[in-house]
């Protein structure tokens, strides 16, 4: 397990001395107002909202599941929180907007869970019709205009600062809480079985549907969370743009962390690393000024690069060691 | 439903509901607005979904063999720009589509090879596959790039005329010929069921002493295929190069595929569904250009409300 | 007969390591044309994994494979396909998504215009089948039929190629007597034909009927190779377990019938599924163990998934203590104190990636809902306990259950229940692929929770255990219950007489 | 196929068939309602399509307008290339065609009425010439581009380029894609702001992009349209605020409400008369002062 996450780590590192290289000044960290700067703040900040729907993502996926829905979502989050928002500069204000719209993201989920456990449903489709008319949803809400709010209290989600960035702490506090409520409880252990034998696990009496449920409604809870920390970043709720193809980041940083998207074992770790890659790899870009017509193909290789340095049939073809067919 | 149910075996019954619905989808249409009830209407299902009646064929194999491939889309652009760009560069046609062809087919190639030696998800190594084929498109050429051969452009305008008036493009023809291709090669040969067997448990057709190498590499190599060929209709379609073309129809093909009941895990499913699963997204965006007066926003939301009714149904028609 | 012809297959010095297990340590093994060689030796001996190293599932790291006299390494079984080995796995390892036919023939399927010929591929299926004594339609698909009959479709799909060697690990787990007896009358031809067959059975009957030679294992290691005929049953255990025999017998005698009185714990009246099991009526009562006795495909799995709730019944109703219960699901049944060991434990049973310990907690875990984890100290001990009392190997509650011996799955499976205490405990073939000392410790385990009052359900293909450690025997016909026996039954005999449909049916009818 | 011209007028009014790319910006958002408002105070009724950024979509919808025979057909089409194919089945149903936004890249000139828009790549030129005229010294610029490959992102770089080119002195230190969105722009910025020792300029393809690097400008402690100055093209309502505010220094406009021009050109085309082949939208640009004053009368 450590031993695992021990090469996608290595593969993190090996991209933070690549932007070390190139601008000396990367690892540096300063101090400005009680605020903290610097390269590695900047990458854990702007990796916070893929991070958060990573975990959400995370849980859906070790269920067999998928969710598509949560660019949407965050976009939702966003639009009703800045909608509700308005020209006010109240932080009771602000505060009703988030929870507004989190309540709304957590209905949502339980609508996705409706559809993929009490219809049946493959979790692809039935999450795409979320991904699709959300984003309307969104839309409708903001008239598809975008619309700036300016609330000090809102920016503090996404642009504030309590020593670090408070969406790193929103973000890291949300690992925290997860890692802690899947692994201390038996949540974790239920959710990989549902996601492994979901027969198996009906016959030992787990309540897989109650299960699958709880799943998208996390996901659709973090989603929002990230619509909430992407909006208040830029003090604005874009419906069009907020979010746009996040969940493909998301479900890449998932499975680069090295949990299977067949279900079953997963990692919270894992998706910490993948989705701190994934943003490593967008600031590399920005930092070594790829150009943008090569960028593709730059993140093209990175990952390929990544994904074959973790692979342990690509380092066992070097050195030779048996392949064990899995039974 | 339940008479349906005793005579049809249970696993063609998601292909047939989702015919049922199109039928239904079709009733309502023509009631409803003028000019819908047209031979041409349907006519223009095709044609303007050739392209993505290719990928989804492409992808069925893909996807019931366990795997995903995201590239499809991003492959459909780079065909569309390699084929532009060749064009313009003055090969000859032949020569253009045999480049296109190579090119998908390699691609396909070379990630299943990544695929299977490597054991890495297929997601990210389709995913990848994605990124590096719309880099190359923008490699080539930021800018879209015109077709203006001439036998290219004759092609694409040619109307095949159908009796009752109806015309269809070539495109619509080869589309259909490559779903009966993939129909025979999925059905027909042990290739095509060696693809169930490896969806529907990977571990047990090896053990079975099946080639599950050659098909886990194999389907990657003809969604390849198929891409390119449908970047090829694309372009007929079009008539340009472009590497913003395409964006997101990997979603669309695979969403095609899922509705016409294919199993996302493997093993289960049908290249006809596949084509349902077209026709259905073909059908919504047709009624909703009939209808005509949406806003942007409306337009996003009905599309999804209607996809629901349409899987919804399917389900519950399903389940008897 | 043994020296005149040479082997076709030899290893020889064969290891191999799994992390954290030695699975086989220089292990030399020859296989003769015209001879059935039984493998033999406990759970988790290696067995299996020398069979697999034989036919290119797993690369040896260190010794040779000398296959009709030449080198060897086969990389796929494939290729070990195709140099004339064909295998059937101990678990079934098919494709449920196909029909019958394509599970037998896919890979030399008959071929017309390129393509392949869907009505010669289904009449030569049947014919294969018809071999074995299995009449199902081959276009049927495979996951319509029960686990016993996919195992018949694997063995089908082994000897319906021309074969130098015929590999069979525990083929007969699953089947009944008349099925074994089908099995057994086809491997004689073959072997007369000259194939060499490696077989693999914890069923020292079945093993003495059919060998000629014997290979013994133990912990990955070679005991010793012998002629059947040369080696009594005792000897051979002693080899296998490495110790004397002694208590296995103790334990075997201890059975003995008991006829507890009281009121019904359990009762079923009229329950029935159309298609599945017609109505029946049984009564359970506490500390009693109630066999099911019936052939192969008679409904008995069926019988118990609708005490389970596992089908739902559409018709009777089920009373727990007197109160009638509605059953909505396996939770339902559980939260009443019915538990139930599925035959399928690949399929229905364990959770292949998860641990030795999730899987045995997994039942209690889920009762208890996710907001109540069990301690940590509890479970720890439970495991600790489950492990020792049924002998599992590796005792390392870590271990990924995907890893670990057929046998030992099956342990696991049941003491998932056990953990559960149920009150009704129905066990599906819970001695499938256990090897003879386990299963002697398991019929122990049953006599011993029934005379702690726990109401148990019994169902077994081996009929001589059904009638050895049941208090009362229900039998199954054609799907449905034909007779009732109660503790007077002393020989296997009347009830396969029953069984068959020979003799007059209600004897002792409930 | 037969026909004529007037096939198309159902009992006089004018039906106008209006395949839009998408909503992909409030900019977009604002052309696509002054083009719904100005349709219904000119008595047109308007059939109104979103493709949902995807060129094959918006041919899905032409067609489909083709075959409801609607009067006039007008779109803003995604790229120049592509639409040869559709727009001949349009000439020969006889369907008058009328682009806006942008032109197509076509040697048949038949295949349109006329094009209504903007030039994207003379807003680049004038951003460059404020830039050539503003610049002294050494002038490091970042630019922020737009979705590659998207027209408005490659014209107006060129157009800018070709300007700056002048003075050797302005040097263009890093550009990168910013999507045309906020979050984009600010965090490209702040890469930028680390990874460049000096920059001067930002000259972003849109104010989205330049608003969200007036936050990533702010969070570094400098201060925006003083420290570094900021050109962007569109003046939608939040970029204009900005630029009073001082913290842009420059925009060039671009404007979307097309409708009204579009209808009357609509009405000319439909009746037959001659209309020109290209129609300018009125543009202009703003400096800080002009936004002040302009400000209070912006409808988007
Ligand atoms: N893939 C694997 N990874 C790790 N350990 C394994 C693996 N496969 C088998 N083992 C271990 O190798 C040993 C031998 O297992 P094997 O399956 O060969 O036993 P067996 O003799 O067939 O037993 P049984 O009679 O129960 O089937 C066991 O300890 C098992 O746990
Ligand atoms: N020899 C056979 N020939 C045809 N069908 C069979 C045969 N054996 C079993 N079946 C099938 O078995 C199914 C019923 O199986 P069920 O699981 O109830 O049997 P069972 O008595 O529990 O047998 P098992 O010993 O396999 O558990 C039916 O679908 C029937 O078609
Ligand atoms: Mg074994
Ligand atoms: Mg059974």
């Amino acid at each position: 397990m450590k031993n695992r996450l021990l090469w996608p780590l290595l593969a993190l590192v090996a991209l933070l001395l690549l932007n070390l290289a190139v601008t000396p000044s990367f690892f540096a960290l300063r101090m400005q107002d009680g605020h903290l700067y610097g390269g590695l703040v900047d990458v854990l900040k702007n990796g916070a909202p893929t991070l958060l729907i990573a975990l959400g993502m995370t849980l859906v996926i070790a269920t067999r599941g998928i969710d598509l829905s949560v660019g949407a979502v965050a976009a939702i989050a966003g639009a009703v929180t800045c909608v509700h928002i308005g020209t006010s500069g109240s932080a009771a204000t602000a505060f009703a907007g988030m929870a507004l719209a989190l309540v709304l993201c957590a209905v949502l989920g339980l609508w996705n869970g409706f559809l993929v456990a009490g219809l049946g449903i493959q979790p692809i489709i039935a999450t795409l019709v979320l991904m699709t008319a959300g984003r309307g949803v969104a839309m409708l809400v903001t008239e598809g205009q975008i619309v700036t709010v300016n609330n000090t209290a809102y920016r503090q989600v996404g642009a504030g600062f309590v020593v670090l960035p408070v969406s790193i702490l929103i973000a890291l506090l949300v690992l925290g809480l997860v890692a802690f409520v899947t692994r201390r409880t038996a949540l974790g252990m239920l959710i990989e079985a549902v996601g492994v034998n979901p027969e198996a696990s009906r016959l030992a009496g787990v309540r897989s549907r109650t299960i699958i449920w709880t799943v998208y409604v996390f996901a659709a809870v973090c989603a929002g969370i990230a619509g909430l920390m992407i909006s208040s970043n830029v003090s604005a709720a874009d419906a069009n743009n907020a979010g746009l193809w996040i969940e493909m980041d998301a479900i890449l940083a998932v499975v680069i962390g090295g949990t299977s998207l067949a279900g079953g074992r997963y990692s919270l770790t894992g998706t910490l690393i993948g989705a701190l890659i994934i943003q490593t790899l967008t600031t590399t870009v920005y930092t070594i000024g790829v150009a943008p017509e090569v960028t593709l193909v730059f993140k093209a290789i990175v990952v390929i690069a990544v994904c074959l340095v973790q692979a342990p049939k690509a380092r066992a073809a070097l050195s030779f060691r048996k392949v064990a067919v899995p039974s | 439903m339940t008479t349906l149910t005793q005579r049809v075996p249970s696993r063609f019954l998601p292909v047939l509901a989702t015919v049922v619905l199109l039928v239904l989808a079709f009733g309502f249409g023509s009631v409803r607005y003028d000019g819908f009830a047209s031979g041409q209407v349907i006519a223009n299902l095709f044609i303007d979904n050739a392209f993505l009646i290719v990928l989804a064929a492409g992808m069925t194999f893909v996807i019931l063999s366990g795997g995903i491939d995201l590239s499809v889309g991003s492959v459909v652009a780079l065909s569309t720009m390699v084929t532009a760009s060749g064009l313009q560069a003055g090969w000859p046609v032949p020569l253009v589509v045999l480049a296109v062809l190579l090119t998908g087919s390699t691609l396909g190639l070379l990630m299943g090879l990544v695929i299977h030696k490597f054991d890495i998800q297929p997601f990210i190594v389709t995913l990848a596959g994605m990124f590096l084929a719309r880099g190359l498109c923008f490699l080539i050429s930021v800018e879209s790039v015109s077709i203006k051969d001439r036998t290219f452009r004759d092609v694409a305008t040619t109307a095949i005329e159908l009796p009752g008036g109806v015309t269809i493009t070539y495109n619509v023809v080869i589309a259909l010929l490559v779903v009966a291709a993939a129909m025979y090669v999925l059905h027909r040969t042990r290739f095509g069921r060696t693809v169930y067997a490896v969806g529907g448990n990977e571990s047990s057709a090896l053990l079975m002493g099946l080639p599950t190498t050659r098909v886990k590499v194999g389907v990657y190599v003809i969604s390849g295929l198929c891409s390119s060929l449908a970047g090829l209709l694309f372009s007929l379609y079009m008539l340009s190069g472009y590497g913003l073309h395409a964006v997101g129809m990997e979603l669309d093909a695979i969403a095609a595929v899922v509705i016409g009941g294919t199993l996302l895990a493997g093993g289960v499913g049908y290249v006809l569904g596949g084509l349902a699963g077209v026709l259905v997204l073909g059908t919504i965006q047709t009624l909703i250009s009939f209808q005509g007066t949406l806003s942007s926003w409306w337009t996003k939301i009905v599309i999804g409300v209607l996809l629901l009714v349409f899987i919804a149904v399917q389900r519950t028609m399903v389940r008897r | 007969m043994t020296e005149s012809p040479p082997p076709v297959v030899e290893m020889r010095g064969i290891s191999l390591a799994f992390p954290g297990v030695k699975a086989l340590q220089d292990v030399d093994f020859r296989l003769f044309p015209g001879e059935v060689h039984a493998l033999m030796g406990e759970n988790g001996a290696g067995k299996s994994t020398l069979i697999k190293t034989l036919t290119g599932v797993h690369r040896p790291d260190a010794g040779q494979v000398v296959l009709a006299g030449e080198d060897v390494a086969f990389s796929s079984p494939g290729e070990a396909q195709h140099a004339g080995i064909s295998t059937v796995y101990q678990e079934v390892n098919l494709c449920a998504n196909l029909t019958v036919a394509e599970n037998i023939l896919l890979g030399r399927e008959p071929r017309r215009l390129g393509g392949i010929d869907f009505p010669a591929m289904r009449r030569r299926a049947a014919e294969v089948l018809a071999r074995i004594g299995v009449h199902i339609d081959p276009a049927s698909s495979l996951s319509e039929h029960p686990i016993a009959v996919q195992q018949l479709v694997a063995i089908a799909r082994a000897i319906a190629v021309d074969c130098s060697v015929l590999v069979l690990d525990e083929p007969t787990s699953s089947l009944d007597a008349g099925e074994v007896a089908e099995l057994f009358r086809i491997m004689r031809v073959l072997r007369d034909e000259g194939v060499a067959i490696l077989f693999v059975s914890h069923f020292l009957d079945q093993v003495y009927e059919i060998s000629d030679r014997m290979t013994v294992l133990r912990n990955g290691t070679l005991v010793g190779e012998h002629l059947t005929a040369d080696v009594d049953r005792r000897t051979l255990i002693a080899q296998m377990i490495g110790r004397d025999l002694g208590t296995l017998e103790a334990i075997e005698d201890a059975a003995e019938k008991r006829r507890p009185g009281g009121p019904a714990l359990v009762r079923a009246e009229g329950l029935g599924k159309r298609g599945a099991i017609e109505p029946f009526d049984l009564d359970i009562r506490a500390g009693e163990v109630v066999g099911l006795a019936g052939l192969l495909g008679s409904g008995r799995t069926e019988l118990a998934r609708l005490l389970f709730g596992a089908d739902r019944a559409d018709s009777g109703r089920l009373l727990v203590d007197g109160a009638p219960l509605r059953l909505r699901g396996p939770r339902s049944a559980i939260a009443a104190g019915i538990a139930f060991s599925s035959e399928d434990r690949k399929g229905e049973g364990l959770v292949a990636d998860l641990s030795i310990r999730d899987n045995l907690v997994l039942a209690m875990q889920a009762a208890r809902g996710w907001t109540r984890p069990l301690p940590r100290r509890t479970k720890d001990h439970l495991v600790e306990k489950y492990l020792k009392a049924l002998d599992i190997r590796p005792a390392n509650p870590d271990a990924l259950v995907r890893t670990l011996s057929g046998g030992n799955q099956q342990k696991v499976l049941l003491a998932r229940w056990l953990v559960t205490e149920p009150r009704l405990l129905i066990l599906d073939e819970p001695t499938r692929g256990i090897d003879i000392g386990a299963k002697a410790q398991i019929q122990q385990l049953v006599t011993t929770l029934a005379a702690e009052g726990t109401a148990i359900l019994f169902i077994s293909a081996e009929l001589e255990e059904v009638v050895r450690i049941a208090d009362r025997i229900v039998v199954l016909r054609d799907r449905r219950k034909i007779a009732e026996l109660d503790g007077s039954v002393t020989g296997v005999d009347e009830v396969v007489e029953l069984i068959a449909g020979g003799a007059a049916p209600e004897k002792v009818v409930s | 196929s037969g026909g004529g011209a007037e096939t198309g007028s159902t009992g006089g009014t004018i039906t106008m068939g209006f395949a839009q790319v998408g909503a992909e910006s409030g900019w977009r958002t604002a052309n696509t309602k002054s083009i719904q408002d100005e349709a219904k105070t000119a008595g047109i009724d308007l059939k109104f399509s979103d493709a949902q950024q995807k060129q094959e979509n918006q041919i899905k919808a032409i067609r489909s307008y083709i075959q409801q025979k609607v009067s006039v057909i007008a779109f803003s089409p995604v790229v120049e290339t592509g639409w040869d194919t559709v727009l001949l089945e349009a000439k020969r149903a006889n369907i008058p065609v009328i682009l806006t936004d942008r032109s197509i890249d076509s040697d048949d000139t038949s295949l349109y009425k006329t094009f209504l828009g903007s030039d994207f790549v003379e807003e680049g030129r004038k951003a460059g010439d404020w830039l050539v005229a503003n610049a002294s010294g050494p002038t490091n610029v970042v630019e922020l581009q737009g979705t590659t490959g998207a027209a408005p992102a490659i014209d107006r770089k060129k157009g800018f380029e070709e300007k700056i080119a002048s003075k050797p002195d302005i040097k263009v230190v890093a550009s990168q894609t910013g999507d045309f969105t906020r979050s984009g722009g600010k965090q490209v910025m702040e890469a930028f702001l680390k990874s460049q020792p000096k920059i001067d300029v930002v000259y972003a393809h849109n104010d989205d992009m330049g608003l969200g690097a007036i936050e990533a400008i702010k969070a570094a402690g400098k201060v925006p349209g003083k420290d570094i100055k900021i050109i962007t093209v569109d003046a939608v309502k939040d970029g204009m605020q900005a630029l009073a505010n001082g913290e842009i220094n420059f925009i060039v406009e671009c404007n979307p409400l097309l409708g009204k021009q579009l209808m009357e050109l609509a009405k000319k085309v439909v009746a037959g008369e001659q209309v020109p082949e290209r129609v300018v939208t009125e543009e202009g640009t703003f400096t800080q002062e002009q936004a002040k004053t302009v400000l209070p009368q912006r409808q988007y």
